[in-house]
């Protein structure tokens, strides 16, 4: 139980029940993206704005579970009013704080670790780090952050 | 409180080490045998016990050991399809991996020998991706028309529309039971259907072996998939059963070893069913341990199996009722003897990834998702259920530890 | 006269509890590894421990024993992986069935898309039906050209038209090591001369599994097929490897739950490498099991392995030499490093099929037929050969048996 | 070994070192069938002469076993001069004896027991009932038995 508490934080739940910038945006300008997780069926759908190297809007709709919904709410926060390449180190900051244990999930163990992530450095994100006891949860809380690096990838910034 | 069940589930239970260990320190509630039942020692130990005295390569060797292997597998056809009440298991049993094989097989030959454009096959709105996606997939390949048959709003097959569906349709392939909803359907009724419109019918047995009797006889069926893992036995083996007549016209699936008569470098004879469907070295093992859980469950008997699923069905509905009210939606018919053991939910706002981490959490083990079926998943307008489902093991404890697991949910995103 | 071998066979038996049976009241002599080989005791209770403690459906579960079947079957597949040198497990190893189904599943889905009717595939003389049929059926579909790479006198390929027989070719798919002759192919070489020629090339690694070193990044190659049954491990599985490239540009090959990313009436969106080739519930035990049996071919080590297995065929090949002279047909290559433990003959007059029974009567298991390579055994002017073949717990006593046996068949025969 | 004995008789042995009815019929008259154990290789090609509904000729060629070439030619000796009638009994007797351990070897045994069959009407053929201690021989013992009945069956005899 000890564990599951600290998977579902007050902030986490808090994001959950009221998910900052929800909505889509829409028009020529706005970059989008969709994310599917098989396994559970979460779907999710960023939109943003990028102007002058700056992610000066987003937008998370979609369905999933409260790490999915919670996670992509809080990387919107993180993520707003930010530079693109600063986005993108947070994207990588964040993936490898999961991947680190992702990797444990497909392997004996003998696999070169990652280097540990500084906590400090992701502000409330670091909220998320008790999924990283569930395996089977990662997908989800890596979901909203995989499609807006692929909304990126797919604009080449 | 606890009607009294025709199975005596304390003593079943001690046939399942799995249901020994404890999850979290909990004992563990095992609520999820529609995606994978549990084996009972039978059966590991039958093929322990095939592994460590007998195991050798069937069908080609002479010595003893590859001789009793022979037939133990051959046996284990036989066992099977007394079991389905097949009349000649001996050639229409065919073992593959699992359903989903059984299926694609079953469309990838007689599907596509008989499929062109101008046909249709008629699917329903609560089939697995495993009777969808291998439809679609010929499709592509010869055009074949798909359509599905709908629900009505106690989320039974709709039939009203049927005879139309039927219309210029070679195949009707339906579940016996939804995975999702619990429906069971009344094949019997349906196969008369499609043999009256010239159509053949095709069953989806996944969900139902383990709970429902089956006599492909007396339902007068052509075609029926099981899998091993499904009903007490090991995974790794499916079985498709079809009408000698129908499997005997039909060209091979797969190549290579054991499914032929003569290969020269420019040519191949195919071996006669079910050989000619069993390209390579088989399921040996896992067929041993089939036979062995279909023993098993004989020694059950399907039909205690099933009044004490819906015992335990009519009990959980009424309890998750009583506890939730409004607060709980719960996906499938009233219970009832069409209602199998399967309770699909969503609880209030919480969603059902989170239920089922709570769930474990309290050794209580059920699925979240859209258990393959996202088609019916689209229909009911839902993007996740979460799924109890049970088996002769299952016991109002565990119905009860539910209850209590989501109370404690609610508690958690209030 | 028993060379030191750098295996301790006595030990090694130990293993093996199959080994401890009698047959016809004496000690088992098993020679028939090259049909299936025996799985050690550790493979067995790996299985065994799986399914009493741990087993669930895999991929969908968030409680714990879905959680621990998940990382178990996914932890499978990065051992086995790198047993074979794989770059890349995660997205690289596919279970299948066996190795039959891993060639079916390659010609229905790369052989598919790439190869027509200008095309060509070159096989070679010594392949196992497995590696042959599966062509044929796709030659009939597309129209592709099938060619053949002969054999020389001392029974190895003949390279020396090799590169005409690739000329125009997009796939050489050869078996690492042939299952009637034991010749083994030297696969770096085929490879470059394959890349050179701008053609793939497509290991069946069936019967070099157990015995030869494998590693897919030096050897070059693109595509391997395995069977576990053959490699000390269960039934019920194979392994395609492919290079992660070429995996992630297939189309699918069986439809089905596991393999989608959605599902709607009209249409399904296919998974990535490798989930998208594993339709429907995998052989989650056997997967275990064989990750097992990985292990335990790596605490013996392969190299150790075909050392024993070289010095027991040379051992067999002189002791049925000096007993039968001319009296023995044996094909294959002469004693060697590119020698597998695999010796098929023919004795006098005696027909295979009644080698293999008096043998069996003492005890001796060895395989009489065509082997599944019928194209070979005609290229021999053979109808059936009996066959002796090796594994690490084969010793010189086995050797012994095989040849006191043969004594006796010849005077019942005489 | 007992077992193998009265699997390898010396009339066995005899009809396999010196098989009767050696040969292959040609012309158009010839009724001609072949037969395969897909199993072991075992091929067969029964060719017969049938006048006025008596077998007045049968050659045997092919490859195969001790069991399935001693079979076929004792076969040969005992059909040879006979009423196509007698010859199609003899094949059902001949079948039976074989077939009963045939079924056990598919069967967990509480199929019906077919009626057992009496050896003395086989004469010499009777020396082939060892084989029904070795399940896995059964299918050569009755390749040629097989392969005259087809032959039979496609003259619609
Ligand atoms: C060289 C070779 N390839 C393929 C196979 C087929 O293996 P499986 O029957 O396990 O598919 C065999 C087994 O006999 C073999 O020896
Ligand atoms: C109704 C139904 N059909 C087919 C399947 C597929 O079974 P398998 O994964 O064993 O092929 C399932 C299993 O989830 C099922 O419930």
């Amino acid at each position: 139980m000890a564990d599951l508490e600290e998977l579902y934080r007050e902030i986490i739940l808090d994001h959950y029940r009221s998910p900052r910038n929800r909505g889509e945006l829409t028009g020529e300008a706005a970059l989008r993206a969709e994310g599917f997780n098989p396994l559970c069926g979460d779907e999710i759908l960023v939109t943003l704005h990028v102007d002058d190297g700056t992610v000066t809007d987003i937008k998370i709709s979609g369905q999933g579970c409260s790490i999915s919904q919670s996670s992509a709410s809080l990387m919107s926060a993180a993520v707003k009013g930010k530079p693109v390449a600063e986005v993108r180190k947070t994207i990588e900051t964040f993936k490898t704080l999961m991947t680190v244990h992702e990797a444990q999930l497909e392997d004996a163990g003998d696999a070169p670790e990652p280097e540990p992530v500084d906590l400090r450095t992701l502000g409330e994100l670091a909220a998320l780090q008790g999924v990283v006891k569930f395996p089977m949860r990662i997908k989800c809380a890596t979901l909203g952050w995989n499609t807006l690096a692929q909304a990126l990838d797919d604009a080449s910034l | 409180m606890t009607d009294t069940s025709p199975l005596d589930v304390t003593a079943v239970r001690r046939d399942f080490p799995l249901l020994s260990r404890e999850s979290h320190g909990r004992r563990i509630s095992y609520l999820d045998t529609a995606a994978s039942s549990l084996p009972p020692h039978a059966v590991v130990e039958a093929m322990d016990h095939y592994y460590e005295t007998t195991h050798a390569n069937v069908h080609r060797g002479v010595y003893e050991t590859a001789e009793e292997a022979t037939r133990l597998f051959e046996s284990a056809r036989t066992t099977i399809g007394r079991f389905l009440g097949a009349p000649d298991p001996a050639r229409e049993i065919v073992f593959t991996r699992n359903t989903t094989e059984s299926i694609n097989l079953l469309a990838r030959t007689w599907g596509e020998q008989h499929l062109g454009e101008d046909d249709a096959v008629v699917l329903t709105l609560m089939e697995h991706h495993a009777n969808i996606v291998p439809w679609q997939m010929l499709a592509e390949r010869t055009g074949v028309e798909l359509r599905f048959l709908g629900l009505d709003d106690q989320l039974r097959l709709d039939l009203s529309n049927l005879d139309e569906l039927l219309d210029g349709a070679k195949l009707l392939s339906v579940t016996a039971m939804s995975n999702v909803l619990g429906t069971v359907n009344a094949i019997g009724p349906l196969a008369a259907a499609a043999h009256a419109a010239g159509a053949l019918i095709h069953v989806d047995g996944a969900q139902a072996a383990l709970h429902l009797p089956h006599d492909v006889a007396a339902l007068d069926i052509d075609f029926l998939s099981l899998s091993g893992h499904k009903m007490l036995g090991p995974t790794g083996i499916g079985v498709l059963w079809g009408r000698a007549e129908l499997l005997a016209d039909l060209p091979p699936f797969l190549g290579g070893g054991g499914m032929i008569l003569d290969v020269r470098t420019d040519r191949f004879i195919p071996a006669d069913a079910p050989q000619r469907f069993e390209a390579g070295t088989p399921p040996i093992a896992e067929a041993v341990g089939l036979a062995e859980a279909v023993r098993y469950i004989s020694g059950l008997g399907v039909e205690t199996i099933h009044a004490h699923e819906s015992m335990l069905t009519t009990y959980a509905l009424d309890r998750l009722e009583a506890a939730f009210g409004d607060g709980i939606t719960i996906y499938g018919p009233p219970a009832g003897p069409d209602r199998g053991g399967v309770i699909s939910f969503e609880l209030g706002d919480v969603h059902a990834h989170d239920i089922a981490q709570i769930l474990d959490s309290v050794g209580v083990c059920v699925r979240p998702g859209h258990h393959c079926a996202k088609p019916l998943m689209r229909h009911l307008g839902v993007q996740a259920a979460a799924r109890a489902s049970f088996g002769p093991y299952s016991g109002h404890d565990d119905v009860d530890a539910l209850v209590a697991g989501l109370q404690q949910a609610t508690t958690v995103f209030l």
